[in-house]
């Protein structure tokens, strides 16, 4: 399956849950709705044509307006690969665990909650990991984060 | 150890690492033990942690590629690749066909490099000593060909968005050709001294068995991967860079453990110097660098996510760009170690202490891949 | 039974490659008393350069490396004269946070800075490791390097004015021409010239450039 | 120099002073015990020297070098900055285990020599049960393990203290048997009367076809064991214990284990030599140089071991002494029986 296949399959196949982001690029973005991330996750891993049964990375990000959380999957069978994301507000943002789907993400998911402060629901384990165990300080990859023994690169 | 009464055992707790000879890196494990058997892993990891992602979107993107040279030290020239892809891809940068080359030649022998690292640290972990000083001799004559091309040992900084950083010495491809011409042989030395030694198979034979479906289940890439039997290899399946010119095998193996995942590397490194042999007599003349702004580079808005394949697996950057702003908003990097290592607790239950070392060891993990 | 022999036999087999590599050349050498001759591209400590002739360092000032330095590892102190003009009152490199990346010497165009091949400067004190201009020149003396060859002279410009090449060439301007060769294209001399807002003296101890 | 019958002079030497008896015994022993302590010492020395040179050019690099021609003085200066070293003791160590324990494995290893024989006549005391007496004194080494890694109270220690006891208690066996198969041929226990049945050298024992080989190599194997080296150096593994039951121990107690280490391999080699090469037994040369010559050769064989070979772990190490080492051996008795009583190849 091509790059224009899938961008004409996976939108016809899940139909509203599921929204293409045309940003010019050479492999295609997807948008979902959180509460559709679990079900949208399963649903491309069972899809025989699909069959994303590798989630490369799953990466937060805080565009300074709102979270998203980018998952890239890949097929180890059909080769394909794209990558598909939530949008999440500041406030209370939360989504549900994939891991039912990827165990892998684990991990990955724990990171995501560490260092944004975005909570995973049904985890199971979401404790320190990359930082100390006593951490107070805040999610160090949120924008606003600052300690006191940060320095920003000076504006020149 | 034991208690007083009946052959009771008290479960043990303990605690390997951060600084144990053989966690490469400082990583720790908690494990549960029953005598000398294992029956719960916890690695803990978060000791190298040095906020690379933080520092990246406080930089430049000519200023990230330095910082990426510290993110997968051992192979540091497939971290400044997968930088580079991100952003070429992100603004559409091509890339002039001598650069291409010399990425390859590079990354590839970067990779033998690396891999002669796994296999010291693995003779070593499981107590051969000398394999190790073998294994860095050759290391050396590579780090060599690197510093004379782009003056670093470890921290290359040499391929950037466009290209590389700087055109070959006339005395590379002659010293090149002499190190594939002899390294062959060297492989062989290794081989004899640890592949067929009754020792080392019984140290490594159906130990840490990683089935297909729970590699694939938890992304584990890279040699690992494919001692399991699984035909992925990035530069086959999802080609980047001239991959897809180059004639050479993707060695699997069937059974997934520890031996199997030495003699998938050992057969890499043999397929390695291959494409290095192609790529030395292939490459063209020419520019090595592409248009690209060092100090102002402004990339469009947009987000991509790109994957090399490194000695350890899949090597991604994700990288998101704000538009026309010169730092990126985000970028995250995604070693192969850090799934390596989440396989740990799934694989080592049921082994010996003696095995876990091991199998770290064959998995070759790395800690500053993880901890980022 | 077979598995024994074949075991033993194959344990002498490595024994007898390792015992063949006694008799081997040493591939390593006495530190101290005997070096590894280094490459000339070999990244050590920065250092500044200096006209062969006058003796005077190359820096016309024009605040590229600092700005190129990821790690922040440059201070350059100067001294606006009228239209524009700096002089260099003082180039700070701060050893303990310099990455070694090599980025300062591509983006200068005057040969300025360099990466010399030497590697040794381990000092006792932190303090130390910061070096000033004086001992950045001193450094540099006797570091070999060529002079950019200028294709065709930049058209004059109020810029700031570096000092007088010997060979009677004209005064260098921070303009990116000559990096044609290698296809890239530094900041426009329009920035470069814009007067700079000093950087706040950075704290050594900033979490970004360990070296790993 | 011929040194045959240093031991009958010194004796004969005090005999004259008129001293009785019993004092001139126990003269001429201490002053032996102080010849051969002095001179283990020197092995020991010498010994982690080779070592390391060993280690070196089996590696492509030199070794030491700084320090005198080739660096031989490097073990000296290290064996005197371990002396000057501060003796750091862990608070909740058991305080007299802990002391003793370098001390049990350190004259447990020199015991030993008190009935080798380095050459014609130079030996301490030719026991009628010598070889009994060897074996008896070598297995208290691991009692000083065993001390060392309980005293400490690390949980690495410990386990080394354990794995160094099974070990040890289970090579001993195939050890012994090997052993016996030699003894049986001798029909004495004395190392004099071994070193003198094989008075040529088609009488080595190691020539002796088929058992003497095999027999050999049992014992080679398993003298590797006993003295805890690469492959079987599992109660000393660094990558999974550290440093085994000597991980807490530093400075001069750390220097006693370190070098009762290398007098067992002294050991184990000089005992190989005795029982198998013939110990002092060779033409022209001097007998105490013949048996030092064999002694060598067989701690260079050592050496190459460790230098090649990885580790075994626990349990394989275990299976490999008890189903593979120790039905060998048997065997391989039972072959030396039938051959002693049958007559065959009995030259």
């Amino acid at each position: 399956m091509n790059r224009d296949e899938l961008v004409s399959y996976i939108p016809d196949t899940f139909k509203d849950k599921v929204q293409l982001l045309d940003t010019g690029r050479a492999e295609p973005f997807f948008l979902i709705k959180a509460e559709n991330l679990l079900e949208f996750s399963r649903a491309i891993k069972d899809d025989p044509k699909l069959h994303m049964d590798w989630l490369s990375c799953v990466s937060g990000v805080d565009t300074g307006e709102h979270f998203e959380v980018v998952y890239s999957v890949a097929s180890v069978q059909t080769k394909i690969r794209f990558d598909y994301k939530v949008v999440l507000a500041y406030d209370g943002a939360e989504i549900e665990s994939v891991q039912t789907v990827w165990p892998g993400a684990n991990w990955h998911e724990r990171e995501v909650w560490e260092l944004y402060g975005i909570n995973i629901r049904n985890h199971g384990n979401l404790t320190r990991f990359l930082l100390p165990d006593d951490w107070d300080q805040g999610h160090p990859l949120r924008k606003d984060w600052d300690a006191p023994d940060f320095v920003r690169m000076p504006e020149k | 150890m034991s208690e007083s009464r009946g052959l009771h055992t008290k479960e043990f707790t303990l605690n390997v690492g951060p600084h144990h000879p053989s966690t490469h890196g400082v990583c720790r494990f908690v494990l549960k033990m029953e005598g000398e058997v294992i029956t719960h892993v916890t690695p803990v990891i978060g000791y190298l942690h040095r906020a690379l992602e933080k520092i990246c979107e406080n930089r430049t993107y000519e200023q990230i590629i330095p910082v990426t040279d510290r993110f997968e030290y051992c192979t540091a020239m497939s971290c400044n690749m997968a930088f580079s892809l991100a952003t070429e891809k992100l603004a559409g940068i091509e890339v002039p066909e001598r650069a291409e080359y010399l990425r390859v030649i590079m990354l590839e022998l970067n990779r033998i490099s690396s891999h002669l690292i796994w296999l010291g640290t693995t003779s070593l972990d499981l107590g051969a000593l000398t394999p190790f000083l073998y294994a860095f001799r050759e290391r050396e004559y590579i780090l060599d060909l690197f510093e004379m091309t782009c003056g670093q040992r470890l921290t290359f900084n040499y391929i950037r968005p466009a290209g590389v950083s700087r055109d070959i010495p006339p005395e590379f491809i002659p010293k090149c050709r002499e190190f594939i011409d002899m390294f062959n042989d060297k492989i062989d030395d290794y081989e004899r001294v640890l592949t067929e030694n009754p020792i080392f198979i019984a140290r490594n034979k159906n130990i840490g068995i990683l089935p297909p479906d729970v590699a694939i289940a938890y992304a584990v890439s890279g040699p690992a991967l494919r001692a399991s039997g699984v035909k992925f290899d990035l530069r086959r399946d999802d080609p980047y860079s001239i991959y897809d010119r180059f004639d050479f095998d993707i060695p699997t193996r069937e059974n997934g453990d520890c031996y199997d995942r030495y003699l998938i590397r050992i057969q890499e490194m043999r397929e390695s110097t291959k494409i290095v042999r192609q790529a030395i007599e292939q490459i063209p003349e020419g520019e090595i660098r592409g248009k690209f702004n060092k100090m102002n580079f402004k990339p469009p808005a947009g987000e991509v996510y790109c994957r090399v394949e490194n000695s350890r697996g899949e090597l991604g950057i994700y990288l998101q760009a704000a538009d026309k702003e010169k730092k990126p908003l985000r970028v995250k990097m995604r070693g192969g170690s850090f799934n390596q290592l989440q396989v740990m607790p799934v694989i080592c239950v049921g082994h010996k202490i003696a095995d876990l070392v091991a199998i770290m060891a064959s998995m070759d993990i790395i800690m500053p891949d993880v901890d980022r | 039974m077979k598995t024994l022999i074949d075991g033993i036999k194959n344990l002498c087999i490595g024994m007898v490659t390792v015992g063949k590599h006694l008799f081997r050349r040493n591939v390593t050498v006495q530190y101290p008393t005997e070096r590894w001759e280094m490459p000339e591209r070999s990244r050590g400590i920065v250092v500044l350069l200096s006209d062969q002739e006058t003796g005077e360092l190359n820096c016309t000032v024009c605040m590229l490396c600092m700005r190129a330095c990821p790690a922040s590892a440059i201070t350059i102190e100067y001294e606006q004269g009228e239209k524009g003009k700096r002089t260099l009152k003082d180039f700070i490199v701060d050893n303990t946070i310099c990455c070694f990346c090599g980025l300062c010497e591509e983006t200068c165009n005057f040969a300025a800075i360099k990466m010399a091949t030497m590697y040794e400067f381990a000092t006792e004190d932190k303090e130390s490791l910061i070096w000033h201009m004086d001992k950045l020149q001193e450094m540099g003396r006797d570091v070999p390097y060529e002079k950019p060859v200028r294709k065709k002279p930049a058209a004059a410009k109020p810029a700031p004015k570096p000092e007088v090449k010997a060979d009677g060439e004209k005064p260098a301007e921070p303009q990116p021409a000559e990096a044609a060769s290698t296809g890239n294209t530094a900041a426009d001399p329009a920035i470069a010239n814009e007067p700079e807002q000093k950087p706040d003296n950075r704290k050594p101890d900033q979490p970004a450039e360990d070296q790993t | 120099m011929e040194l045959t019958g240093i031991f009958k002079y010194l004796y004969e030497l005090l005999a004259a002073t008129g001293l009785p008896e019993v004092w001139v015994d126990i003269i001429a022993l201490i002053a032996a015990g102080v010849i051969v302590f002095g001179f283990l010492a020197l092995v020991a020395l010498f010994l982690v020297w080779l070592e390391r040179k060993f280690a070196g050019h089996a590696q492509q690099r030199p070794g030491p070098m700084r320090t005198g021609w080739h660096g031989w003085r490097q073990t000296i200066a290290d064996a005197i900055k371990l002396l000057q070293k501060e003796d750091i003791r862990p608070t909740l160590v058991d305080r007299f285990v802990y002391f003793w324990a370098p001390v049990v494995v350190f004259v447990a290893a020199f015991m030993a020599y008190v009935v080798i024989p380095f050459g014609e006549g130079l030996i301490v005391s030719d026991l009628n049960v010598g070889i009994l007496y060897v074996v008896a004194i070598t297995s208290f080494t691991v009692i000083g393990m065993l001390m060392a890694g309980w005293g400490s109270n690390n949980k690495y220690s410990l386990l080394g203290g354990m794995r160094s006891a099974a070990q040890v208690v289970s090579y001993e066996i195939p050890m012994v048997i090997a052993i016996c198969s030699v003894i049986l041929f001798v029909g004495s226990l004395s190392m004099v009367d071994i070193v003198q049945s094989q008075a040529k050298i088609y009488q080595w024992y190691v020539f002796r076809l088929p058992f003497g080989p095999i027999a050999f190599i049992i014992y080679l194997i398993a003298g590797t064991a006993e003295t805890n080296r690469t492959p079987f150096d599992l109660p000393e593994a660094e990558q999974e214990l550290v440093a085994g039951f000597n991980t807490e121990y530093s400075g001069m107690k750390f220097a006693m284990f370190f070098l009762a280490e290398f007098v067992n391999m002294f050991t184990v080699s000089a005992i190989g030599a005795t029982l198998f090469l013939g110990g002092w037994q060779g033409p022209l040369l001097p007998s105490w140089m013949w048996f030092l010559g064999k002694t060598m050769f067989l701690v260079l064989v050592l050496m190459l071991f460790r230098w090649t070979f990885p580790r075994l772990r626990v349990d394989q190490l275990m299976e490999f002494a008890w189903k593979t080492l120790i039905p060998f051996a048997f065997v391989n008795l039972i072959l030396a029986a039938v051959m002693k009583y049958s007559g065959w190849f009995n030259w």
